[in-house]
């Protein structure tokens, strides 16, 4: 497949997401509607509030049980009798088990008290040793009984599939037919919350369709509610003692998709003394009990917020697609010149001459890493030139598949420069996957062959200082270059030449010349420029005028 | 057989890079699902290659005896330390004297690591004191401006970041400024904006700079161009 | 009572230490042997994390517990990866790869987006003001992005006016490395004082 | 030989020497400086302060021996300000080395404070993967380590009945020798909206100030100073924590001494090696122009 044709595939795929919106009326000054979350499970509600609030005004949201939430949670004539099938099973299986833990439990605490004390006592060593071996065997006898019971209810779990989800839904069931029956029917949706913790993300105004409330806007809150408080019923009668499950004191619910629900929201004015403490006598105070109206949340097809996202990866990658297949037909490209590049062959002619050999590195992490990339890039470069100069190249590896690639890379650089013959499989090599034991093995290695050029390419964490002076010691030249920017400065003070961040990159491109990474280099160039652009205008805007945020709302994530 | 080596893998990268793309920007229960199945997998997959190191850690010390190259006999060292560390964790009875299970606070398994792994790794680590301070010695001259500018940027943050640095500041006179008092040396408020303000920003213009690398790198694995990760041969 | 085993212990890891230790010296045969042995340790070690971690609970749990099969498909691909070390088998281990790289480039591409890339160049675009010290903080700020980007600017040669931008850009570039490099300093020093507290608090017997 | 030679061709084993002993004599014979605070580190603290009590903290423990005199303890004094607030503690490792420190820590500070496993704090373990076991923990934790440390099924454990995935934690943070602090920022803290420290090596502090300045971060703290200013900010608090064992309190803050005293050799040898630099350039010019 042409690299055209993917793009066009991808751009189809891209099409094919249906765009909607959806929303259901609501009284003047609130606002309701659907947002996008993963399980199209939430609800956004904005509405204006006189003044500003403060920490002291409370409010919560309330939702009205109604049958299609009933129905919803209603468990089925057969996961009925597997919930209660598996529930008489574990408490049959469990029962005695537990009340042989807890006894067991006791006498283990005791023989450790008692060990406990005979060590405080200064007991004779017999005395004590006789209580270690107690205490040892009550502690077996106890994990025993306690990993018996683990797996039982492991068993449990997996006999009723996903058995906790099942009773859940339960439970879940349990409290909403309550409340029901108690005519109490609106049950809250989202704890109390003091009314100055609502709000967005920063201040943004209405972009790319997406409209959230702007703090700055002092009269409109914004608030999103995804899920039920269900408090569990059983909590405080029915410990489950006979299954040994424990228990909860209340369960999150996600809100259910496609179902309308009825929204209320109480407000709470500030009480004299502290206002979530009924000890202190205050208490919320009621303030006003609003009707929201209605709304279903909705999964929707593509978040919207998600937009300048979507917007900014696509422009980024398409920039970056473009230069390179442009690349492909002109692999000219200008980049600029790297200071260090041109001491690479400095250092190789040196090796020759003093006969010793040269040490690349290609940096700790793993193949998936653009640095590595990049160092195995430059090694295929370095290596070529070695085999023309007849020096000898060692290569030590943390990763043992940056070692088989290595290899190749080498193995071709040498068959390119005519000497197939010269190279030598094993002097690639792979030594641990542990950071420090690699270091060692490395400044091992530099000490006693004292290569005469050393190069630390890829990325380095805090081994960095640790080669470099060992390589440094030992008078070997060293070319470094990494972007992992912690372990720059090290570089820079110990080593003669030091490819800062990205220069790394672009030097396998400058010297391999090949059209994907010139291109993917030019195409963040221009990337460069846009970001650059963007803080430059946004800047002039401000001096104009404080106001105009245009260029920071589009660039601000939701 | 070529279409099996070459062009299937990019093929599987090519969906597989675009349904998790895409994934992101649908939010329903099967894009979640998608998303989880996906990071289980790889957990699973990661979990192996870490067996690949090994194996090749092995190979190549095996060879090292076999082919007895200079200090080969170090070589039985590291296979018996490997050896006794897996005979700790996978041993299916009890060590006397240990706690039962391989992995529990007082297990063989434990006690090797607290008492051999920690402290050689720890020593290891801490020797980049002495190097540094050497390196520091031997190396940080003030060369150029940029050298100089590292120079007393490090020494700055040196001073200040510790106890020391405080006692210094309080020793030193204090002047009135816009109705606030500040000391003539000041290294918590140096410090402070030294790495608030020009380290911060210059970080910011690097990373930046590494985001767009990744994207593009990303960008390319997708497509296909980008194929080192493969490794090379037919 | 101290217990023998730590007793023990606790004087292996001291003479561990102080082998290690001996490499500032010089290279030499205990250096060695501590450097081997701790290999073969660490392998050992990481082994046996990730069949407990990762193996065990992913794949043979699920498939005796949960009785659910689908983890043999990725166990299969991981299987592909250790083929890596027969050549005539490696090019198997490209489907795991290319299910693995590639699955992840997209995973990340869009949060490399939000989570990084845009909150950082949102919050270098931050409107002015709060007085005079933390408006010239920000043009520093925005001066020293800037001029960092141009330095890492590719396609212009640093010549003329391009070459001063980017010449502010590397002292902002050397600043920030001078405070890493302090700090660094603070770190390594650091883990020395644990290990000297070690070796000391073993001798006094604590 | 003069002084001025003999200086800049200093044997680096000298140099050794002093820095060996600066460390060793300020912790047989401590001075005991005073502490001072930053603003980073006391928003950590201020934030886990300011969490109603019960409420659940993530803890990412992502380091191993190597950095464990800078980061051990501040995972000790974090744990124990969590559980002097009765948070819940969400605690598990990205890096493979790392199991086996956390145990001892919270084993340790959980038998101190009463606290028990799978209630209280629950140990999630490690799993490989980095950013794939941060991503899956964003849609549940329970699903990502379908048994804790001990082998033990997280499903059934009480402290994951309320709490799913990250977003119902009240707080991450992210204890981090190496380059995880991005990892979370990006697939976790940032999407699900949770607030978020980082307590690093002192390496890459200065590193995460560009998210620190931008908010993604509400704290740092740096290395063993970092782990000592905690120590006294809870120690200031919560007075009764000086008496809770010595091996949670003060731990860093013993090592301050030995700190100042090597930075301040390391200032002034680059000092004095600068001066001999010069005056031997000085030197080499004058007898160019003399030769």
């Amino acid at each position: 497949m042409g690299m055209g044709k993917r793009l066009l595939a991808c751009m189809a795929l891209l099409l094919l997401l249906p765009l909607h919106a959806y929303a259901v009326p609501a009284p003047a000054d609130v606002e309701l509607s659907d947002v996008a979350n993963d399980e199209g499970n939430a609800v956004a509600i904005s509405w204006d509030w006189d003044g500003s609030p403060t920490e002291a005004d409370q409010f919560s949201v309330e939702l009205r049980v109604n049958d299609q939430l009933l129905k919803h949670f209603e468990l089925s004539q057969q996961e009925m009798q597997t919930l209660t099938d598996a529930r008489n099973w574990l408490s049959g299986e469990v029962g005695t088990l537990l009340d042989q833990r807890s006894s067991a439990k006791a006498e283990m605490d005791q023989a450790q008290s008692d060990l406990d004390q005979s060590i405080i006592d200064k007991l004779p060593g017999s005395e004590v040793a006789g209580l270690r071996r107690t205490y040892w065997q009550k502690y077996r006898v106890f994990r025993r009984l306690d990993k018996q019971i683990a797996a039982l209810q492991a068993k449990f779990a997996a006999r009723t599939y996903k058995g906790e989800d099942l009773r859940l839904k339960a439970l879940t069931w349990e409290f909403l037919n309550e409340a029901m029956r108690n005519g109490g029917e609106w049950i809250s949706a989202a704890a109390m919350a003091p009314m100055a913790s609502v709000g967005t993300k920063g201040a943004r105004t209405d972009l790319f369709g997406v409209n959230a409330a702007r703090r700055n806007d002092a009269g409109r809150l914004y608030f999103t509610v995804d899920s039920i408080s269900v408090p569990n019923p059983g909590t405080a009668a029915s410990d489950d003692s006979s299954t040994g499950l424990e228990q909860f004191a209340s369960i999150p619910i996600n809100l259910v998709p496609d179902i309308e629900y009825q929204l209320r929201m109480s407000t709470y004015g500030a009480a004299e003394s502290n206002p979530m403490d009924p000890a202190a006598g205050g208490g919320p105070q009621l303030a006003e009990q609003i009707s929201l109206g209605t709304v279903t949340p909705r999964g929707n097809a593509f978040d919207k917020s998600k937009t300048n996202n979507l917007v900014f990866a696509l422009l980024f990658s398409m920039i970056i697609l473009a230069f390179i297949i442009l690349a492909r037909r002109n692999p000219n490209m200008f980049i600029r010149r790297i200071a260090g590049l041109e001491a690479v062959d400095e250092a190789i002619g040196r090796a020759t001459e003093m006969g010793k050999p040269v040490m690349y590195l290609t940096g700790l992490q793993s193949l998936s890493e653009l640095s590595t990339l990049a160092a195995i890039n430059i090694l295929g470069r370095v290596a070529g030139k070695i085999a023309d100069y007849e020096s000898d190249l060692i290569v030590p590896n943390r990763d043992p598949v940056v070692q088989t690639v290595a290899q190749e890379v080498v193995k071709e650089g040498y068959a390119t420069a005519g000497r197939p013959d010269a190279y030598r499989e094993d002097n690639i090599f792979f030594l641990t996957d542990d950071q420090f034991s690699f270091t060692a093995a490395t400044c091992g290695i530099m000490m006693r062959d004292k290569p005469a050029a050393i190069f630390l390419m890829g990325y380095y964490y805090a081994e960095s200082l640790l080669l470099a002076e060992t390589g440094a010691a030992t008078g070997a030249i060293q070319i470094a270059g990494t972007d992992a920017e912690h372990q720059l400065p090290f570089f820079i003070v110990t080593c003669d030449y030091t490819l800062i961040g990205e220069e790394l990159y672009a030097a396998s491109a400058y010297l391999s010349r090949e059209p994907m990474l010139l291109g993917s280099l030019k195409g963040q160039d221009i990337a460069k420029a846009l970001m650059m652009a963007i803080i430059l205008l946004q800047a002039i805007l401000f001096i104009f005028n404080g106001e105009w945020k245009f260029f920071k709302d589009m660039v601000t994530p939701l | 057989m070529i279409f099996l080596k070459r062009q299937l893998p990019i093929i599987i990268a090519f969906v597989a890079g675009i349904m998790m793309w895409i994934r992101y920007y649908i939010p329903s229960e099967v894009s979640t699902n998608l998303e989880d199945g996906y990071l289980e997998w790889v957990r699973i997959i990661v979990g192996f290659a870490a067996i690949l190191g090994i194996l090749s850690l092995l190979q190549h010390h095996m060879l090292k005896i076999r082919m007895k190259r200079p200090g080969f006999a170090f070589s039985y060292v590291t296979i018996a330390a490997f050896a006794l560390m897996m005979f700790a964790g996978f041993a299916p009875f009890n060590f006397p004297g240990f706690a039962e299970k391989n992995m529990e606070t007082g297990s063989l398994f434990n006690w090797l690591y607290e008492f051999t792994f920690i402290p050689m790794q720890a020593t290891m680590f801490s020797v980049l004191a002495f190097f540094i301070a050497s390196a520091a010695f031997r190396a940080f001259r003030a060369r150029s401006m940029e050298a100089t500018l590292l120079l007393v940027a490090a020494i700055i943050m040196m001073v200040g970041r510790v106890p020391i640095g405080d006692l210094i500041s309080n020793a030193t006179p204090t002047f009135m400024m816009f109705g606030n008092e500040y000391h003539f040396i000041d290294f918590e408020e140096w410090t402070g904006w030294l790495l608030n303000v020009p380290n911060a920003a210059a970080k910011r213009g690097i990373l930046l700079g590494v985001y767009l690398s990744q994207i593009a790198i990303s960008i390319r694995i997708i497509f296909g161009i980008e194929r080192t990760y493969m490794g090379g041969g037919d | 009572m101290i217990p023998v085993g730590e007793v023990i212990g606790t004087w292996i890891a001291v003479g561990l230490t102080l082998m290690m230790f001996s490499f500032i010296y010089k290279d030499n045969p205990a250096f060695k042997f501590g450097e081997h042995l701790y290999l073969g340790i660490s392998v050992g070690y990481y082994v046996n994390i990730q069949y407990w971690s990762t193996i065990y609970p992913l794949v043979f749990q699920q498939m005796q517990q949960n009785h659910n099969y689908w983890v043999l498909i990725p166990t299969l691909l991981g299987i592909f990866i250790l083929l890596r070390i027969i050549p005539s088998l490696s090019w198997l281990s490209r489907m795991s790869f290319a299910l693995y790289i590639g699955g992840f480039a997209g995973y990340s591409l869009p949060l490399i987006v939000h989570s990084l890339l845009l909150p950082q160049l949102s919050q270098t675009l931050q409107p002015y003001g709060g007085g005079v010290g933390p408006v010239i903080n920000q043009i520093i700020i925005l001066l020293a992005v800037f001029s960092t980007l141009i330095y890492f600017f590719f396609s212009l040669e640093h010549r003329k006016t391009v070459g001063v931008i980017s010449r502010v850009g590397i002292v902002f570039i050397m600043v920030s490395f001078g405070a890493s490099f302090g700090y660094t300093v603070m770190a390594r020093i650091s883990l020395l004082i644990g290990r000297f507290q070690f070796i000391i608090d073993s001798f006094r017997g604590q | 030989m003069d002084f001025v030679t003999l200086i800049l061709n200093l044997d680096r084993k000298i140099i050794f020497g002093c820095v060996a002993l600066l460390v060793v004599w300020p912790l047989l014979v401590p001075i005991q400086m005073p502490i001072g605070t930053t603003p980073e580190v006391r928003s950590i603290f201020s934030a886990i302060d300011a969490l109603p009590n019960g409420s659940d903290v993530m803890i990412a423990a992502d380091y191993d021996p190597s950095s464990k005199p800078e980061l051990q303890p501040f995972t000790y004094s974090l744990l124990a300000h969590c559980f002097e607030k009765d948070h819940k503690v969400h605690i598990l490792t990205l890096w493979p080395g790392g199991p086996a420190l956390i145990q001892q820590a919270i084993e340790e500070v959980g038998a101190q404070y009463g606290k028990s496993s799978g209630t209280d704090y629950c140990f999630l373990g490690y799993k490989p993967g980095n950013a794939a076991v941060v991503g899956g923990l964003t849609n549940s934790i329970t699903g990502t380590y379908p048994t804790d440390f001990y082998n033990r099924p997280t499903a059934n454990m009480p402290i994951y009945q309320r709490v799913q995935r990250v977003k119902d934690c009240d707080y991450i943070v992210d204890i981090a020798a190496g380059a995880t602090v991005e990892v979370w920022i990006a697939f976790a803290s940032a999407p699900e909206n949770v607030p978020m420290s980082a307590a690093c090596t002192a390496v890459s502090a200065a590193g995460y100030y560009p998210y620190y300045q931008a908010g993604q971060l509400d704290g740092i703290s740096g290395g063993m100073k970092g782990s000592a200013e905690y120590d006294v900010l809870l120690m200031d608090k919560y007075p009764n924590f000086k008496n809770g064992g010595a091996r949670i309190a003060g731990n860093a803050v013993k090592g301050m001494d030995a700190q100042s005293a090597v930075h301040l050799f390391i200032v002034l040898s680059i000092i004095l090696a600068n001066i001999c630099y010069f005056i031997a350039n000085k030197r080499q010019r004058e007898e160019r122009r003399n030769a």
